[in-house]
């Protein structure tokens, strides 16, 4: 990929919506940032999947949703976790596996929900959120609330049956999803392309009756315009929606993969077109003073080394919650089994 | 008081999904077919009163089947899953396994997942390998999930009724040659079994027989066989696999001092081994003769009517057993 | 639908071949007419299911492969069976659970197969067969042969995942495959309309990068044209294709469902668009005399009440059969259990 | 007379798989990423040996992945189908269950399905509840599967090659923290160890204890610890669970007249239930003291350490439970 120019210009941002925007991205990035540290230290014990230059997605999508909306994620869910509203120091406590954790420290990265904002779930099973967000979504219709979910996945999900099936469901029964496929050129260290047979995403949408469409995952204005656009009509009663959203994942597949199985100039070329940067470039043509964009960094990167001091210095969970929320009928007893 | 009739398995179960979608409109069924009746009848005319959107009919769609209903019930709705055949669940595993029944757990309790996941089971007519097997042993494998397998009519309605109530993921399992077996079921709405307890089908002095699903109405023949020979069997109908009844077995066993485990599904790695094991733990001082399983070779299951037969668990086959122990 | 011309007129079809694809039809027919009759007596105590009214896809298509070329097929499978060379006599056995059956009696309806003609197995899960095609071509593929492999299966099984796994799987590795849909209107009880999104099978098939082609599936000659047209492409190595047959299923879902829950009407004036009475009437229309049609009819009838005969007469499997053939180490052992 | 190398567990594999393809044509290897090596690196370098036809990267279409090598095996060739995670394996499940183990059998003898299905498993750095499980029991269930869990790096070199020439499918169990254990292993490449037969870890006299795969070393150093306590434990390690040396444990029991049977897995309708059951039917006159099992507890696996920790079997628990036996 060449290094693309920034298209916000066309969408006529408002500048304290971009700011918005900027903010929840360098808060994603300086929250994974900080995860990686950590997972790098060997503080946080589990895999860490960094969505690091993935940011404009998250954040333009879930800026058009109401608290009530509601997502699933996948392994590499943090953004989408911060962008819904998601306490980035529950989170953090999650990674480390600590108590006051968003799963009480036993999900762990790949498994962060938070039911309350409406987040209902990352999952470590490639493509097995699509049967639940559609599910989500028929539970809605059946007890007739006109909330929307929004179902994030990459561009490996999309061979998996699951996908077929959830789409071609949401079809039949006019569910209010929007499906967001993020195009990051990988699934794990296989090329995405390379396993991909016809014409991608949008047109297995399409023929399975949804309405397709692209967008420029690197530019959040972009994003932000177009989902803006999409989820009134979804929430009206359109039926579910397609969006690939093109992006790069700048990091490896995991905070410990170097990725060296790709070509690094072009890995090097995309960090040139950071969402990250793309949009601090707009603010500033915009009229936001640098120093206001740093004080943004600032407090990000501020509140993330907090939120991982604070889950570092925290508690982990008492034992017996190994044993709780199992289920109400024959779990293990605590008591019987320390 | 509660009045009875004698109605069949399967409309007991039809009833029990009725009166729950009544009584709770979070309660809905999805699968296949579900609008004409079900594949076996089991849903007859329930669409008619609860409509499509209720009972609602599905692509051939496993994963997803299971996947949405997941999703469903993390927002709060009940699905009663339709499997068809228990077979056929297979096609959805990752949803039942990886999926229904980590997500309360995972998400430190966040939410719960209810749902029943019906899975009609066993031998019937000649289906051959893909259509009757008998997995339950599988579930009661797997933290988080609750396993019923019923015999009686008033079972399969009471049980279903709790199944539904349940807030945990339920694997349902009917057998499939039980569906026109008649039997007196309370007609209370409230008539509910709760999961868990077992139920003494028989009483019997000398050998503790622990079965569930169909082959209960094969032990409850071949008691009578052995009567004749003067062997008493009780037998206890598991009816809930997980948890299972350890206290009554266990009080059983300490009486009779012999146990026998028969079940259709394979012998080896059956739910069968995890009884007698744990019977062998924990009460091998009372028992005078060994522990005996009874289930299938392990052998894919035959079309052929008298090859599908060999593998049958027959009254005589655990009549034969009886008196072997019995003879020790 | 309405009553469909023959549309056979275009293809100029030579009238020995007509004939010789009649007779498989036909022979498709009596076999299954005989089976349906041995289910309701019960002695055949498996689920049968008929193809009665599909027959011209079996015949157009497998007229066109090779015997080592290979087909998958589904519950409703014998006359893909008959049509690519399998034994009826051997499948009546089968279907009665008796010595000499495809598979020795072990399988049943649901379960022929007859490796040397090629046919791989039918399978009693739908749409498993589309997964087992598609790597029997990818043997092929590593083996250097130059089969051809088609995968027949139904319209209801268009919307299980491994459908679209298979699919995609067979574009990526480019694979000798042709995916044959029967659009019968009918997956069990339901309307398959209903419960499919989007353009259907065709347009999933070409969103997954597969050039795809729909036939009038009553019209034999109209399906042998275009399959002739498609195989030695394939076997050129053009990749895999899709076929949609349109067709109707003439009987219930089983030799036990009387069908109620369809349009009675719509139902009885599909037999007037038989594949059978087509082609009957455009070999008439070719110049073969009655008497010639009457002949190839009783000989097919004649045969299967033959062959059903021969296997009600038959004896039952050895017992220890039911021990046979398990696995090569840790098999029960049949002296051990009787 | 073979000479040996100190190499590890995943080398070993490696080699098996690269010797097994030298040797036949017809074998290859399929899964995701298997071109940079695999997910654990247990394939490096035989893309450049071998080429991408051999070494086949896939789309993430589990279900394709087994089905496509059920084909694949049906028509001859022999596929090495990776699985990544044992956890993934269940989005396959049909195609194992319904189609690899039941083909040969349900078409009459007709064809083979010789498949390896290779499910890493088991407890490894923090993964949580969909990336840890141990699932073997299951396919011990199911007819026509054998099913391999090798320990020690010579087993997972000549029980692979035995895999791979083994015309069923094979469920083939390895453990993820296993990859870097080293071990001596015969360099020769006909080294094989047959599918059957146990490894008898250590000599003991006092209690039998009956495990498998990374269990074998909590075994080893349960027994050391044990040992300082007087109790002297036999150790089988049973590297094939289907078919399990019933030979080896009897007579092992017969000479220790104790029985322990350690798994990692979730206890309840584990494959140490299978054990302990068979040991109860047939040796209960010999034992003299109960037979224990120790397994998980039935409870999705924490992120957590500390709480992931808990459900570990270590040698504490295990030295526990021996003395416990030897007390009776
Ligand atoms: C069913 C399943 N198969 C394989 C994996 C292993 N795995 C984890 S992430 C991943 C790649 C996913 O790629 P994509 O969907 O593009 O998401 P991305 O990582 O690029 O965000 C794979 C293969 C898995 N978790 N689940
Ligand atoms: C995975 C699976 N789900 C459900 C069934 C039950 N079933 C058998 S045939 C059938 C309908 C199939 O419809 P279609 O694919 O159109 O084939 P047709 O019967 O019309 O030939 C169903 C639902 C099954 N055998 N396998
Ligand atoms: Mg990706
Ligand atoms: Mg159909």
């Amino acid at each position: 990929m060449s290094r693309q120019a920034t298209s916000t210009d066309g969408h006529n941002i408002d500048r304290d919506r971009l700011v918005d925007l900027y903010r929840t991205m360098r808060r994603i990035r300086a929250f994974e940032e900080a995860a990686e540290k950590a997972s790098i230290t060997g503080q946080v014990g589990g895999a860490v999947h960094l969505s690091i230059g993935q940011e404009a997605i998250a954040a333009g999508v879930c800026a058009n949703l109401r608290q009530t909306d509601q997502i699933t994620t996948t392994h590499r869910g943090h953004g989408h976790c911060i962008a819904k509203g998601t306490d980035p120091g529950a989170m953090m406590l999650e990674l480390f596996g600590k108590e006051g954790g968003t799963c009480g420290g036993k999900g762990g990265s790949m498994h962060i929900a938070d039911f309350e904002v409406g987040m209902l779930g990352a999952n470590g099973v490639v493509a097995a959120g699509l049967p639940i967000a559609v599910g989500a979504a028929h539970g809605a219709k059946l007890m007739g609330e006109d909330r929307v979910v929004v179902c994030f996945f990459g561009d490996g999900a999309i061979n998996r049956g699951p996908f077929m099936e959830a789409l071609n469901w949401a079809t039949v029964f006019k569910l209010s999803v929007l499906f967001v496929c993020e195009q990051n050129g990988f699934a794990s260290t296989t090329h995405s392309d390379a396993v991909t047979g016809g014409g991608g995403a949008n047109a297995r949408a399409e023929s399975l009756g949804l309405e397709a469409h692209t967008v420029d995952g690197n530019d959040v204005a972009a994003v932000d315009a177009l989902v803006a656009d999409l989820i009134p009509r979804i929430r009206g009663g359109s039926g579910p929606m397609f969006l690939s959203a093109n992006t790069y994942r700048l990091k490896g597949h995991t905070s410990m993969d170097p990725a060296l199985y790709r070509d690094q100039d072009q890995a090097a070329a995309q960090w040139d077109v950071d969402p990250l940067i793309r949009a601090a470039d707009e603010l500033r043509r915009l009229g936001l003073a640098d120093s206001d964009l740093a004080a943004i960094d600032s407090a990000a990167t501020g509140e993330m080394s907090r939120v991982s001091e604070a889950a570092d210095a925290a508690d982990t969970p008492a034992l017996e919650h190994a044993f709780a929320d199992i289920q109400d009928v024959g779990a293990p007893v605590w008591e019987a089994q320390s | 008081m509660s009045t009875m009739s004698i109605i069949s398995y399967q409309e007991a179960a039809r009833q029990a999904v009725a009166e729950e979608m009544r009584r709770d409109k979070r309660v809905w069924a999805l699968g296949e077919d579900l609008g004409r009746g079900g594949v076996f009848g089991q849903y007859k005319g329930l669409v008619e009163e609860f409509g499509p959107e209720r009972i609602a009919d599905t692509p051939i769609s496993e994963a997803t089947i299971m996947g949405a209903s997941v999703g469903a019930a993390l927002v709060g709705t009940r699905p009663v899953v339709e499997m068809r055949f228990a077979d056929f669940a297979l096609c959805a595993v990752d949803e039942m396994v990886n999926q229904a029944a980590k997500a309360r757990f995972m998400f430190g309790g966040q939410a719960r997942v209810p749902m029943v996941i019906r899975q009609p089971s066993g031998m019937w007519r000649s289906s051959a390998a893909q259509h009757s097997q008998s997995l339950e042993a599988w579930y009661t494998h797997i933290p988080g999930l609750v396993v019923a397998a019923p015999y009686t009519p008033a079972d399969n309605k009471g049980l279903l009724k709790s199944a539904i109530r349940c807030d945990d993921p339920v694997i349902y399992i009917e057998h499939k040659a039980n569906w026109d077996l008649e039997g007196e079921v309370p007609d209370d709405d409230d008539y509910l079994v709760p999961l868990g307890p077992a139920r003494l089908a028989r009483e019997g002095a000398d050998i503790t027989l622990v079965t569930w699903s169909k082959m209960v109405g094969e032990a409850e023949q071949a008691a009578l066989l052995a009567a004749e020979q003067g062997i008493d069997i009780e037998i206890i109908d598991l009816r809930t696999l997980w948890p299972w009844d350890q206290e009554m077995v266990f009080a059983s066993v300490a009486k009779t001092k012999r146990l026998m485990v028969v079940h259709e599904a394979v012998q080896v790695g059956g739910f069968g081994a995890e009884i007698a094991a744990t019977v062998a733990e924990h009460m091998a001082h009372v028992l005078v003769a060994p522990i005996r399983r009874l289930g299938a070779p392990r052998a894919p299951i035959s079309y052929a009517k008298p090859l599908e037969d060999l593998l049958r668990i027959t009254p005589e086959k655990i009549v034969a057993l009886a008196s072997e122990q019995m003879a020790v």
